[in-house]
């Protein structure tokens, strides 16, 4: 944004440069996080009868993340985003 | 008003940030419920036709919401400053 | 809080003067995604037949957000805030 | 213990304003769980009475209940403390 | 983690004292409110046809903030943390 | 990679802390759903023992679910990271 008037960056830039890494992560934790539960709710049986998950809920947690990853670049699109949204 | 150069540019970037994180929540948001009220079934790895439509859908909707709750807040704020 | 002893705010004041501002700006930022979402669930029709808000949704949406700074403000009052919640 | 004083005075900060970010978080969800409850009709633009009634043993009930429940927790933290 | 030649911490050894002591703060604060909500949802009446807590909610709200506790320790116990998670 | 050593430095501890917070609040939430779906009733004021059995498959089974999405996760980033 504001260029400083030589190369090396201000304490200013440089906050903002690690503000920003730091907001690209908590975005990419937060959406992880809201993946998995949202997964685990549309998958996986809540009575808790054994500790394993079964064939069935297997191959649906894969194919409702692929979903998820499509819904979030669809997402992306039409928010307009130009970078890649995962 | 008074505050140096240095902490106004302080504070501008302090509100760009939270802009930014405020904006990625909002998007990590919106996958998530448009993901949940439009894809139910998991019998395939792709979006289905009626899933991506619904989900196009309920964005353009929850945008549409959000810009005219947006607008009706800032009334209310002025609203609420005028009295003071 | 702990007053300099000349006029010239200390480091310690300067965080805590920043600190305020940006957990107020956090607040503000809360109080606007809860309702958007709050509203939302009160007033939107979830099976999205259209892409549009219609006349109803409308006016349900406008009401929502007026009953919910009401109860923004009189909870604040419960709470004994002295300054005003929005 | 031994930290120096400008430390001291930074950790006095930080807890601070984690205490008044916890309070205004616990103010928004209390207004969001509160109005989620009693407000469900859209007729009008202003607070109905029963609704507003609801609101405040609402609030009340709440803070009531978060009180009792940091009492226990306390309780329990130093039941765990005393066991080491 | 990086220890300094000598016994002064760095500026960066600092940040992460304070860094640990604020993730610390923080986790205390969201245990102590998801436990809050949890247990209100599990125990208060929601019709609100009073202001006070019965003895029935009062009960149930003591006994669910000790079962709280004790699961918050079997899930510890189950990740392996060494320290005590309240 | 041209970062300056101390600035790498601060990469790294940002890194660190915000993992640190990632997995508190996994913990937090882990308990958090674990309860919700596996304690109902409270007659006692600890934990039955058909209780600790669901509480313990809960948590086994969110860690393994947990561990899958990551895998799945990974594979579709780097999937459209080479299709760049």
């Amino acid at each position: 944004m504001a260029a400083a008037p030589n190369n090396a960056p201000t304490a200013v830039d440089k906050e903002q440069i690690f503000g920003m890494a730091e907001k690209e992560m908590e975005y990419r934790v937060e959406l992880f996080n809201k993946l998995t539960h949202t997964c685990f709710n549309k998958c996986v049986e809540k009575k808790y009868k054994e500790a394993e998950l079964n064939m069935g809920e297997n191959s649906c947690i894969d194919r409702c993340v692929s979903k998820y990853w499509h819904v979030t670049n669809l997402v992306g699109q039409l928010l307009g985003a130009g970078r890649p949204p995962m | 008003d008074s505050l140096p150069e240095e902490d106004k540019l302080r504070m501008a970037t302090m509100i760009d940030q939270l802009q930014i994180r405020d904006s990625l929540r909002m998007y990590n948001s919106l996958v998530e419920r448009c993901f949940t009220d439009c894809v139910d079934t998991f019998k395939h790895k792709s979006l289905q036709k009626q899933e991506e439509t619904c989900v196009r859908r309920c964005a353009e909707k929850f945008l549409k919401h959000s810009m005219r709750v947006g607008m009706r807040f800032a009334e209310l704020n002025q609203g609420a400053a005028t009295q003071d």
